[in-house]
């Protein structure tokens, strides 16, 4: 029988190792994988490369493993919020490397790496700073930059509720870059609010089949407040 | 001369929005256009973080963090509105299927091009979020912001000093004093605040405009 | 108010015009728009493009409108099947173009379509007689081929129920090529088993988007079966 | 020597797939490998479709012209299944996700190049289906196969004759036969029917292959 569940957050992230690319879902706190995370900053893995829309809020979650100096290089939309003062910090100091992308290449890039693309061509960002150095192409009277697939070697997403085979259902707008990332990672660790028995979620419904993840680890409601 | 307050000019550019339009609206001042769609016009708005049929802000209280704007502003969604992932999202924007969007902006050029990420200082942390995509996506590019600086430069200009968004993407601007299409022939200005001539609009845009005010009539 | 329920499938397809590229959901009989076929023969628009997965079953629905002579051009990826007899004798006689597609590049290159990208490299038929002529690169040490995004005039497609704004829900693997070819077209036009009031499809689940649905067509279990 | 049956060799593939294992299996001969899956092993079957945990055939009368596989044939769904759309079915293949695919075979090349989509024939209406991503996408591609033409003329065979499907991709094959690997350093004949020794093997394949066959050690 095949159960990927893990009940425990630590051992869920406790093959993450120096140096991996990390993708963290999450479009500023709504999906942000808090509990993981903080397991992986307990795990100690450093010179990470993260892959997440934003750069960390406040102090907690991503913007934690920032301040502990586990991240070589952060890829990523909009890394500059009104609260991301600990990637401010580090990055005006010269400690952390970035990669900015245009949102919806950010996204693009995701899908092709799960996707099995080489390469595409985009219309995003065409002409501006973030296209300069790249491959650039007219096609059918419309200019394209070349953009390249994003891999990870582990993706740490939030999903409403998850199943033992690893099917997954999100909860509104925390959805965003979980399903996407799930498909690009070696190595996906969900955290759900509830692991439900198999055949409760509406096989129109799932969002993330489980082939997508390999380990769902369930945080009860009073833990994930207390995080 | 009446500039527009911030509301009035969210009023402006809600007005000219039709009925069963799919429109974005952008961080910062387009978000206020929200509050004045006419009621009585079903219209979507999409928001970049997967949802199409975004509601107002909730009443206090009803908060939802797992409901949230591109701004990450609590919202709702209305009845009928759906959620899909950022893949889904950014091919719904990239794709061309949204009507209009509205973006704030800092500089506009006379071809339509846009700078609005990017200050270009040297000690600024740069973010660009979604507004490459959307610069590029929509049908109809919307710009909204005042039309002169702080220091009264004018913010629509012969080319952007500021690093661009997008290319020639801006179909037409909407300022505190005037609305102005970006045309093949150049920029074309069709409305004016009260007691503002085109003569006026032009000394303070600084570069030539088309004259297209429709007179008043009444 | 919006209202995209279109009740007559006549009214529906009655600007398909002569040239026009004509996305067709299915694969094989799931999933085809059988009434929307119906009423296109009926519209009589000719010099069609069509891109279905498949070149027709039998006697009815697509092969119907291939034996109407109304189809210069198929793309798809499976003509060849035990009843394609309509297909297989205009392909023999010259008279229909084919233009053959490995599956999952048909498929991607219609969510390129939808998606605006301007191209993409497959891995997927790089080496074989399908990729002669095409463009090819190694990246990262594998082969690919350049492929270009398919897009269409029209995309006539089923689906299980939908409401007034568009928004559709599909039955089991019914689904198929529908979310993507409406993406994909200018004009998406969908017959559903029902039109239900606005709210009774719940929005963690609606596969397709109101805004890529142009018209909804509901077609009563009746009426379908008849067909 | 004794060949194996169609349902002996279904049989045979079927003992080699491993509890969780994600597999695709081709249409014709692979598709008989379903029946033959160890029970006592949770396995996940794809269908290009847009199916994953296809379960078997339908009681007769239970039919759903909605939920079939990949061949058409009617199908259901395990407890636990998902369905979605052509564009995702295709990722997941292509992207590597599955673990195992079973595909039919007109001949493989001592390379892995598999030839299974077309015989080459200037008459015959060609058709490629999904055969070309299934050929690149999963991590491992297993050919299922009779060893020899009616004819007798080896299916296995220095270069393909027929056009290609996908090139240097099959690693393993499975023929009525034998088991081979395709490995860097040629076909490797791992297990032969009971009475078929490995010269014969290699005199009936009529390319070198490499003796891997564990002895009887009963």
């Amino acid at each position: 029988m095949i159960d990927k569940t893990v009940v425990s957050p630590t051992a869920a992230v406790a093959d993450v190792f120096d140096g991996a690319t990390v993708m963290i879902g999450g479009f500023g706190t709504a999906g942000m994988p808090g509990e993981l995370i903080d397991a992986l900053i307990e795990r100690g893995a450093s010179d990470l490369t993260i892959v997440n829309n934003n750069a960390g809020n406040g102090e907690t979650g991503l913007a934690a493993l920032l301040k502990a100096r586990r991240v070589k290089k952060i890829i990523c939309s909009f890394p500059r919020q009104t609260d991301s003062h600990v990637f401010d910090a580090l990055y005006r100091a010269g400690e952390i490397e970035l990669e900015l992308v245009p949102q919806g290449n950010l996204a693009a890039r995701i899908q092709a790496g799960g996707a099995g693309f080489g390469a595409f061509f985009t219309p995003t960002g065409y002409g501006t700073l973030l296209a300069e150095g790249k491959e650039t192409r007219n096609i059918g009277g419309r200019n394209y930059i070349l953009e390249y697939p994003i891999r990870a070697d582990f993706a740490l997403i939030k999903a409403d509720r998850g199943d033992r085979w690893g099917n997954l259902v999100y909860r509104k707008t925390a959805r965003n870059f979980g399903p996407i990332m799930a498909t690009a990672a070696q190595c996906t660790i969900a955290q759900v609010r509830d692991v439900v028995p198999l055949g409760s979620l509406d096989p129109e419904a799932i969002v993330t089949p489980g082939i997508f993840v390999r380990r769902v680890v369930p945080i009860r409601v009073a833990q994930r407040s207390a995080a | 001369m009446n500039r527009l307050t911030r509301e009035q000019l969210a009023d402006r550019v809600a007005r000219d929005i039709p009925e069963g339009a799919y429109v974005n609206l952008g961080i910062g001042l387009p978000t206020l256009v929200a509050n004045h769609l006419p009621r009585d016009r079903e219209i979507f708005l999409q928001s970049e973080n997967g949802l199409l049929g975004m509601g107002p802000a909730p009443a206090p209280g009803h908060e939802d963090p797992d409901l949230i704007n591109a701004g990450k502003q609590p919202v709702t969604l209305l009845t009928g509105g759906a959620y899909f992932h950022h893949g889904d999202s950014f091919a719904m924007m990239r794709g061309g299927h949204l009507d209009i969007c509205v973006l704030g902006a800092f500089q506009v050029a006379a071809n339509g091009d846009l700078a609005n990420w990017h200050t270009g200082a040297s000690d600024a942390i740069p973010a660009v979020g979604g507004a490459m995509d959307l610069a590029i996506g929509a049908k109809r590019v919307w710009v909204m912001m005042d039309h002169l600086t702080r220091s009264g430069e004018s913010k629509i200009v012969a080319h952007c000093s500021y690093p661009l968004t997008g290319i020639a993407c801006v179909t037409r601007i909407y300022t505190d004093l005037a609305v102005i299409d970006v045309t093949p022939h150049g920029l074309q200005a069709i409305e004016t605040v009260p007691g503002l001539g085109f003569a006026e609009l032009e000394r303070l845009t600084g570069i030539p405009l088309i004259n297209a005010i429709a007179p008043v009539t009444e």
